[in-house]
């Protein structure tokens, strides 16, 4: 197993235990910055030069023994939380554990971790999301007089965050069942953590918890059966399993929806309400967009020989999950939640591309790291921006930085230009859901409704430039740079998508499977953005730029210093909901629930119907 | 200056002021508008942005005073301001020591008056055009 | 590129003389203001002659850069682009346009910015809906093989009701007959001039000219669906586009919600049966 | 400066005779006030079917009284005219704070046809609260008619507004005529009703063409313009002021109007009947017209019942305010329109009836006008007291006269808007922002002639 592997998943275990017993305070942030800043380094150059020469042995006896390490400590912390339904769930996970071991000893696939073709781009998105956060978290510990005060608070805050980033990397790089429940566990347990350091209450996370670990129990007792019937627990190996292909299927779908909380329901989504924004930003892109894609992406040989029923209603379940969310951003008050609905969006089109052909997957993997780039830029924007709102000790409240709102507007921008030049077209043209009419519909509504918040969002940025509060403290020189600085790749990693298609064509990958043979019929359609090629796309993209550029500027001039008052402030309009003109707004919630309950049901139903065939 | 002058009368968009008082002007303008006559291209608008002449009717007091002010200054220039009717040319029966009513003049820089307890309809479209034509003279004299 | 040009000139010429003729045909019904009939045309001369705008709105900046992406989509129409690129050009118009009405500090601006962006969606998925089943008949996106296409096979036949959904558009756009959503402000209403009240002078005159070159860009989409020569087929369009102004007069303002809801049940529904209909024969 | 209030048992008096005075059917009138030496003397004036009770209450300055609000709602425009001139608060004080986001419309805008400011708390569009500012009218006509004779009174009071300036004048000499025991010739008294008529008439075609504009139907308004332009051209035969000021006079009338002239003006009134009915069934049979008025503009029994002109008929309560006046009304044979519903609908049809009703009454009026001459001698500088109450184009009309040798030593105007604006706001809560100039182009309120 390759050592930078390795170090992924064990690194931060690592330094978990050195921030958690060793350092205090201020120590323990300057490790988290550098950790952040090793691994996305570390995960660049992995991604240019695989470093596979050097290889570190590790025997499969210990993986088993952190597992059962996992859920023992699983037991013991709600057990001292007194949550006794999750203790007895984790109780018989141990035991079918344990009696596992003794009865088959299954062994583990040789190689356990391993970063395969699209685990590496996905790493290094998940490490920019933690890099353009660090900001954010750094200024919430500072603030939150809890976080600071108890100490056992900050110890959960930090075991929290290192855990997250190794259960990251751990089912990123897992290749076996079993590496897939214990990197779950571990998710768990950092939401534990973060439940522990955030919420005073922890009741609303309950309901979500027991969810979790019962979906967990079922496939810990499913991977015995796939151990016996497909003889290894390599999930490649997992296939010819006949007429079960369908429950399989859905039991790793199952597990991708509850583990990603990707059920459009409030109560999923309450689950965050205490975090804060930034750390609400990074466990939704982790674990509802980029863990999500991967896992299924895993399972991809899997579902090749699917029957079209299952396909379909699979794909439709990703397309009520598009509008869905779609429909929540635009009926969500405050910015964190519209944008962990976005990425919620995004995470539905990646769970209805993997059912369609290879170029959907081909085309939405851009997309979906156009979107880790981007968004957790604007988490950090929303997290400053309550920086900036918070009273300080004076009780004076700080200004509006305009310059932020111009970034915002920016990026929002290309967020709202990617679907429109390269994801529509690719829709439509790439047959991503062109064989299954009905998802594709509700796609395209979910599609413009999200183009419509953001529509909404921009005229809110492009207003707040006006209000200037003369004494609004200024950002630290860091947090102004960094912000510059990520704005910029977000920009390029939008602008970019088609770049990425070829970089993707390039990989020579172990198992031919990927990628498509014809995917130069799809990567040469007369895209908007080929930045190789110097089309009128080009032209009229940088004269846009350069426009847009020259009016904001003129606008910023001419703002300044002729900023008169007018009469009288009349107050700005905001008792607007989106949905004014939808005929009431509570019959919709009552549809989206019926749609991806139905649409369970049906998968249920026709993966139950393979057993007969 | 004669095509500025050309276009300038060729479209007149009038905000109708009506002060206060009996509105018998306001009315009698907007007959003027809709009936047969040889005046072409006025048209009447609610905001005073996209206005270039203000019609005053009607006799005004302190507090239409500010109002017609505020409405004034938005105006883009070349302006004209009419007063229309006895009661904004004059205060008319109305206005007494006491009752401190405003004429137009008082408030506001004049281009045309129409006097007369509800004046001819026509002759207030004739002098809407008389004045838009000042206005647009005054603006060329200030551009040579 | 020659032919294109022509093109490009013959639309931003035709769509000021569709209103040249309405206002003309109006103004001599009894009881209307009587007007001349160049007067659309004198009145932008007189707005691009004022100065001395208010200076606290400085949104009126943003005509220019939505002027720019219509001119951008009415050239890519012309030379036969992609038309979901078209429509992003439109997007990106219709963003300043909303975002110079919002800004400045007038509630009629920011209310009619509310209508605009309900508008703005529905249109967004009637012609996304459009374009697709486009997409499934003609097998491509881009309007020179689309046009192609139709001159050598009836697209009617295929996609009527496609043709209908994109119309109930083009009337959404022009606020004409049932679908005014009160937002251009052309009869009296309460809004006044809605989403131009904070444009004034030269910036009005610029936003006169954008809504102009959008209605041909529009013009020249839907005449797609015909299948006689190009500028015979625009010419009918542009025909009917002048009855539906004409008749505009006639026709009593329904409240924009009730006006939202009916333009989504038409055209949105008209264009997902149409695509669903692809599909099932 | 803090206001000292009356003792809980003044207080209580007071609503006591006001409590006895409605339980016998009273309704207020008018509220008038004199300014005494140091003192203010409120007269709050009722009527039941003609015979008049007065209450008195003289108030110190600065000092708060018991609002009447509470017994009788129409009293609380009244209420406010009051406390603009005199020093004099009244408790509770109802005011609403919106939380929603407030806009402000008005005071000058071309749906408006007189200078008023709304401020609307709105959510999604949807009126929640609404607080009207009124005063741009205000010229202090009360106050500049003391000590003035009564001519140039009369002068004045036919310029107050364009629908009722008429309306006003008529009621000030009746006024005088009552006062001073005069009898009218009755060709003097039939013109009178012609020209009422007229107004009438005048009237309804500005609040169809105010309706027409507020639902959008430009080719609708312009017919009724058409037709207020065939009205303009008949109403010049008889006066070159479009509101027949100048003809009027305490005794009769200035000149005499010959039959031939009331023929022609007739039978080119007439011309418009075809052109009323036509809009009518359009607006009728029209599913979204109808839908939109019958949704909006919805008053409850209970205050249409205190209201006054078109609103009291359209909630179906029978009243025909023509035969309040001294005017030989009844010698013509007509029957009174009446809809049921309250809303816009019920008040937009009893317009076109009205209308209707108006070209019928003028007809009659032309065939059987009387002879004789159109004045009778009379000195009009006399003393004394008159309350008179007068039908107008939108409603009753009460008017209160003291003259002094020929001077008018005290005049108080109540119009019958001032007795519906106080429903205004509690009816516009709950509509859409889009249909305000709607409901307030049927609640047809005449500011001028109620804030004078």
């Amino acid at each position: 197993m390759p050592v930078t592997v390795v170090g992924f998943v064990l690194g931060p275990l690592l330094l978990l235990f050195v921030a958690v017993f060793v350092l205090r305070g201020k120590g323990r942030q300057g490790l988290l910055i550098g950790f952040a800043v090793l691994f996305f380094l570390t995960a660049l150059y992995q991604l240019i030069v695989p470093m596979d020469a050097i290889r570190v042995y590790i025997p499969q006896v210990l993986w088993k023994l952190i597992t059962l390490a996992t859920v023992a400590v699983l037991f013991v912390t709600t057990m001292r939380d007194k949550q006794f339904i999750v203790s007895s769930l984790i109780f018989v996970q141990s035991v079918t554990l344990i009696l596992a071991e003794t009865l088959l000893s299954p062994d583990e696939p040789t190689v356990f971790l391993q970063f395969q073709y699209e685990g590496g781009l996905l790493l290094v998105s998940g490490a920019f999301a933690l890099m353009a956060l660090l900001p954010g978290i750094l200024s919430h510990l500072h603030r939150s007089s809890s976080l600071s005060k108890s100490p056992t608070r900050n110890r959960a805050f930090f075991t929290g965050i290192f855990l997250l980033m190794a259960a990251f990397a751990g089912i990123l790089s897992a290749r076996s069942i079993t590496g897939l429940f214990l990197f779950g566990q571990w998710g768990v347990l950092a939401d534990n953590y973060f439940q522990k350091a955030f919420d005073q209450n922890r009741q609303n996370a309950k309901f979500v918890l027991i969810l979790q670990q019962s979906m967990l129990t079922i496939w810990i007792g499913a991977s015995v059966y796939l151990n016996q019937t497909a003889g290894s627990l390599a999930m490649e190996d997992l296939s010819g399993f006949g007429s079960a292909t369908g429950l399989v299927m859905i039991l790793v779908l199952f597990m991708v929806l509850v583990m990603g909380r990707m059920i459009p329901e409030k109560v999923m989504a309450r689950q965050y309400s205490s975090y804060p924004t930034s750390i609400k930003g990074l466990s939704v892109i982790m674990y509802s967009l980029l863990i999500p894609f991967s896992v299924l992406l895993k399972f991809r040989p899997l579902f090749i020989n699917l029957d079209n029923k299952l396909a379909a209603s699979a794909v439709f379940l990703g397309g009520i999950l598009m509008a869905a969310n779609a429909y929540y951003a635009g009926v969500s008050q405050h910015k964190e939640e519209i944008l962990s609905h976005m990425v919620l969006f995004v995470s539905g089109w990646a769970f209805a591309a993997v059912f369609t052909g290879l170029e959907g997957i081909f085309f939405t993997f851009c997309y979906v790291i156009a979107t880790a780039a981007s968004l957790p830029f604007l988490f950090a924007c929303v997290t400053v921006k309550d920086d900036l709102e918070e009273p300080d000790q004076s009780g004076k409240r700080k200004g509006m930085v305009k310059q932020l709102s111009l970034f915002k507007a920016f990026v929002l921008l290309m967020f709202l230009f990617a679907p429109f030049s390269s994801s529509l077209l690719k829709l439509v043209v790439v047959q991503l859901m062109a064989q299954y009419p009905l998802a594709m519909l509700l796609a395209v509504a979910g599609l413009v409704f999200m183009t419509t918040v953001v529509l909404r969002w921009l005229l809110d940025l492009l207003r707040e430039g006006i209000t200037q509060n003369p004494d609004a403290r200024k950002l630290s020189v860091f947090l102004k740079c960094e912000l510059m600085f990520l704005f910029v790749i977000t920009v390029a990693v939008n602008l970019l998508s088609g770049t990425i298609y070829r970089y993707l064509q390039s990989q020579s990958l172990p198992m031919g499977v990927w990628p498509a043979a014809d995917i130069e019929k799809y990567a040469s359609l007369p895209g908007i953005v080929h930045l190789n090629k110097f089309g009128t796309g080009v032209i009229f993209l940088v004269i846009s730029i350069i426009i847009m550029g020259a009016v904001f500027i003129v606008y910023e001039i001419y703002g300044r210093e002729k900023v008169q008052k007018t009469a009288e402030e009349v107050q700005p309009f905001k008792a607007y909901s989106l949905t004014a003109w939808l005929p009431s707004n509570n019959r919709i919630f009552f549809w989206i629930r019926a749609g991806w309950i139905a649409t369970m049901m049906l998968l249920v139903g026709v993966a139950l119907s393979c057993f007969k065939a | 200056m004669s095509w500025l002058l050309n276009n300038g009368l060729r479209s007149i968009s009038i905000l109708v002021v009506q002060a206060g008082g009996c509105r018998g002007c306001a009315l009698q303008f907007s007959m003027g508008m809709s009936l047969e006559n040889e005046i072409k291209g006025i048209s009447v608008t609610g905001n005073p942005k996209h206005a270039d002449a203000l019609l005053v009717t009607g006799c005004i007091n302190e507090k239409s005073r500010e109002a017609i002010l505020q409405l004034y200054e938005q105006m883009p220039e070349p302006k004209a301001v009419i007063a229309a009717g006895a009661c904004s040319c004059s205060g008319s029966l109305f206005r007494t020591s006491e009752n401190n009513l405003y004429t137009t003049e008082d408030i506001l820089p004049v281009d045309a008056w129409i006097r007369g307890c509800t004046p001819d309809m026509h002759e207030m479209l004739e002098a809407v055009v008389r004045a838009i034509g000042a206005s647009l003279e005054k603006e060329g004299s200030r551009k040579i | 590129m020659l032919q294109s040009l022509i093109w490009f000139l013959v639309i931003m010429i035709v769509v000021p003389v569709l209103y040249l003729i309405e206002n003309f045909i109006r103004s001599m019904m009894p009881g209307y203001n009587k007007s001349y009939l160049l007067q659309p045309i004198y009145r932008l001369m007189k707005l691009f002659g004022k100065r001395g705008m208010k200076t606290n709105d400085p949104a009126h900046w943003f005509s220019i850069v939505s002027c720019w992406f219509a001119i951008c989509a009415l050239f890519f129409t012309v030379r036969g682009e992609n038309i979901l690129f078209i429509f992003t050009s439109l997007v990106m118009m219709e963003l300043f346009i909303l975002a110079g009405s919002w800004n400045a500090r007038e509630p009629f601006g920011s209310m009619a910015a509310q209508r605009g962006i309900a508008r703005f969606f529905i249109c967004a998925f009637t012609f996304m809906v459009s374009a697709a089943s486009l997409y499934q008949v003609t097998g491509t996106l881009s309007l020179k093989e689309m046009m192609a296409y139709s001159w050598m096979h009836y697209l009617l036949l295929k996609l009527p009701l496609a043709f209908l959904a994109m119309i109930v558009v083009l009337l959404i756009r022009g606020s004409l007959l049932f679908f005014d959503f009160n937002i251009t402000g052309k009869a009296l209403n309460i809004l006044d001039s809605a989403l131009y009240t904070p444009y004034s002078g030269w910036s009005l005159g610029i936003t006169q000219i954008t809504r102009w070159v959008e209605i041909g860009v529009w013009l020249k989409l839907i005449s797609v669906f015909l299948p006689w020569k190009p500028w015979f087929s625009f010419t009918v369009l542009a025909i009917c586009y002048l009855a539906f102004l004409l008749t505009d007069g006639f026709i009593p303002k329904a409240r924009w919600k009730k006006v939202a809801r009916n333009a989504f049940l038409w055209g949105g529904g008209m264009s997902v049966m149409n695509f669903i209909w692809l599909y099932l024969f | 400066m803090m206001r000292k209030s009356w003792s809980e048992k003044q207080s209580s008096s007071l609503a006591g005779k006001w409590f006895t005075f409605k339980s016998r059917g009273y309704n207020l009138l008018m509220i008038n006030a004199t300014q005494a030496e140091n003192k203010i003397i409120l007269e709050y004036i009722l009527e039941k079917e003609g015979d008049i009770e007065i209450v008195k209450a003289s108030v110190p300055p600065n000092y708060e009284i018991p609002s009447v609000v509470e017994v009788f709602p129409q009293g609380e425009q009244m209420q406010h005219e009051i406390t603009q001139r005199y020093p004099i608060s009244f408790f509770p004080r109802m005011t609403k704070h919106p939380d929603s986001s407030v806009i402000e419309w008005g005071p000058f805008h071309p749906l408006l046809p007189e200078p008023v400011k709304f401020r609307l708390g709105l959510k999604d569009e949807v009126i929640e609260s609404t607080c009207i500012e009124t005063g741009y009218n205000y010229r202090g006509l009360e106050e500049s008619c003391a000590g003035r004779k009564a001519e140039e009174v009369l002068e004045m009071l036919e310029r107050t507004s364009a629908m009722n300036g008429f309306c006003m004048g008529l009621a000030f000499v009746h006024a005088l005529e009552k006062m001073h025991g005069v009898d009218v010739p009755e060709k003097a008294r039939w013109l009178r009703m012609f020209l009422m008529e007229m107004t009438y008439l005048h009237a309804s075609l500005h609040s169809l063409s105010h309706t027409a504009q507020s639902l959008g139907l430009a080719a609708c308004s312009a017919r009724i313009f058409k037709l207020i332009g065939l009205y303009c051209e008949a109403a010049a035969l008889i006066s070159e002021h479009p509101q027949f000021s100048g003809v009027l006079e305490a005794g009769g009338l200035s000149r005499d109007i010959t039959i031939e002239t009331l023929y022609t003006v007739n039978a080119i009134i007439q011309e418009m009947e075809e052109d009323l009915k036509d809009i009518r069934d359009q607006w009728e049979g029209t599913p979204s017209i109808a839908r939109r008025l019958k949704k909006n503009g919805i008053v409850d029994d209970r205050s249409a019942r205190l209201m006054t002109g078109r609103a009291v008929r359209a909630a179906g309560i029978s009243k025909d305010f023509r035969k309040d006046s001294v005017l030989p009304w009844s010698k013509l044979s007509y029957t009174i329109p009446q809809a049921a519903g309250s809303n816009c609908f019920a008040r937009v049809m009893l317009m076109m009836e009205d209308a209707l009703l108006s070209l019928e009454l003028i007809d009659q009026i032309a065939e059987d006008m009387p002879h004789g001459d159109v004045k009778s001698p009379c000195r009009m500088d006399g003393s004394g007291e008159a309350i008179v109450r007068e039908p107008e184009a939108y409603g009753t009309l009460a008017l209160l006269v003291r003259q002094d040798e020929g001077r008018l030593q005290e005049l108080k105007i109540r119009s019958a808007a001032a007795l519906n604006f106080p429903f205004l706001p509690q009816c516009l809560e709950g509509t859409e922002i889009h249909d305000l100039p709607l409901v307030i182009s049927t609640f047809e309120l005449d500011l001028s002639s109620m804030e004078k």
